[in-house]
């Protein structure tokens, strides 16, 4: 397929930064003449990769969260990636209500929130090499959303 | 992200404007917290009907909260829920432990304020 | 000075990234409690680099744009590069009305607007090589300006 | 950007509204140089009210149209300027072929409509 378009972007580890993530991928999907409702799926499932990220990836210490974002015809893939600490056991960190960091009051559903908004979520990890997301929404009619 | 209270009865409004992410959640926590070092205060509902974006990070803010109110009897209630964070809300399983009232007289008079 | 944030773009060099880049830029620098007057300024001056680098870096070929964004206290450096055909003679481009694309109707104020913008503006190029576009703006305090 | 225009005798009055930039920029040229075709616009009066944004490719939109129409005897006029477009102009010193006015009926009065 075609692609249409592409960006990427670095930034620092910082809080600060999640809402520059969400508002920088809702700018580049825009382009895809979106909805609404599909503009707030994106900024919720990036928030939520950037989020774990900078809070589980990168602990306290300051690194790079890079966001890849592709524009196939009717399609969006989004990767978020870092190069931190890495889950050791993906399929049960992707369990509803799982959290390593309850003291935090995270609430474990940040790769539900991110299935539920996104038509697809695959979830690469090596422990000490980072964590890549990549999710896959199809934006437009629901011919091209059946010919997917 | 702007916080904002009122006490009636026993029972703290607190409404909520603009994002609540994992950045904005700790100054929503300790703004609320700190009210609640009020003993007299033994429920809570939360007014986002101006809160343009949560994440799960929202979740978490109001699971603790829960945990506090309950300890205390208290119920924890929410009002004005766009569709979007309802979506978030039911795949939580939120719903639960929180209930979602139709407006502020609903859950007023659920806790026991006429 | 401290570096309190930094962030890096690259896209590739389509017109329809221009507005993408400023929305971009200016919700990186919204960090910084700028002004709207101050928030267009910086806009305005992104949206006149990236133009250049898509129409006159890459012409009609497709290349890929960076950003680099770097806040300190007081102080916004933005980088805009290419990699594209470069600029021969400086000096003649920065004058105002100078315009090697008469046809395409530039009106050869690009440079002047980016200065007008922003606290300033240096360009270095090489031909064939590329071209980067360093801007720095002070926002905050007039205190904080003085002290510059 | 979406450009709307309206004849008022030979005067053409074009409204913008969005983002005027390299990208929108071609839109709006042909938009304009199409209503043109009718050779009895004389005069164009730009209403950029709800222009949200412009570059300097703005001044080359405009540069360009005041060619075509100068070479008819007629005059650009420009309403309804916000401070930073208007920055804009005056560096590029596009106001001494372009008029500012105050409103459309004395952008229309100076060229003789009333
Ligand atoms: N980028 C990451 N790097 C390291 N661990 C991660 C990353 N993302 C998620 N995890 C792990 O997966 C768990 C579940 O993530 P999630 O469902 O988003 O819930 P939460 O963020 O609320 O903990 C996290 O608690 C963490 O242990
Ligand atoms: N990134 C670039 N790569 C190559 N040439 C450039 C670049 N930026 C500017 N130039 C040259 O400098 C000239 C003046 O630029 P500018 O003041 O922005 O006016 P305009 O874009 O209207 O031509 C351009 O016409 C072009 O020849």
């Amino acid at each position: 397929m075609e692609k249409l378009n592409e960006m990427h972007i670095k930034f620092l580890s910082k809080s600060s930064n999640e809402s520059f993530a969400r508002v920088t991928a809702a700018a580049f999907a825009s382009q895809m003449d979106p909805t609404l409702e599909e503009i707030t799926d994106i900024k919720t499932a990036v928030s939520e990769a950037v989020t774990n990220a900078i809070i589980h990836g990168y602990e306290d210490k300051m690194g790079y969260v890079e966001i890849g974002a592709y524009i196939y015809p009717g399609k969006l893939v989004m990767e978020i990636i870092d190069r931190g600490k890495g889950i050791a056991d993906i399929e049960k960190a992707r369990q509803p209500l799982y959290t390593s960091k309850p003291e935090l009051e995270r609430s474990g559903m940040g790769f539900t929130v991110m299935e539920t908004f996104m038509d697809k979520v695959e979830v690469t990890s090596g422990v000490n090499q980072g964590t890549r997301v990549k999710m896959i929404k199809y934006i437009g009619s629901s011919t091209e959303k059946m010919g997917r | 992200m702007q916080v904002s209270s009122r006490k009636r009865q026993d029972v703290l409004v607190v409404s909520l404007k603009g994002e609540l992410d994992h950045h904005t959640a700790d100054r929503v926590r300790r703004y609320i917290d700190h009210r609640l070092e009020n003993p007299t205060i033994k429920n809570i509902v939360m007014d986002i009907k101006n809160l343009t974006f949560m994440d799960s990070s929202g979740i978490g803010v109001l699971i603790g909260r829960y945990k506090i109110i309950s300890k205390r009897g208290g119920k924890l209630g929410i009002i004005n829920v766009n569709s979007h964070i309802d979506r978030i809300f039911q795949v939580s399983g939120i719903y639960r432990i929180i209930k979602n009232y139709d407006d502020l007289q609903q859950a007023l008079n659920d806790m026991g304020v006429y």
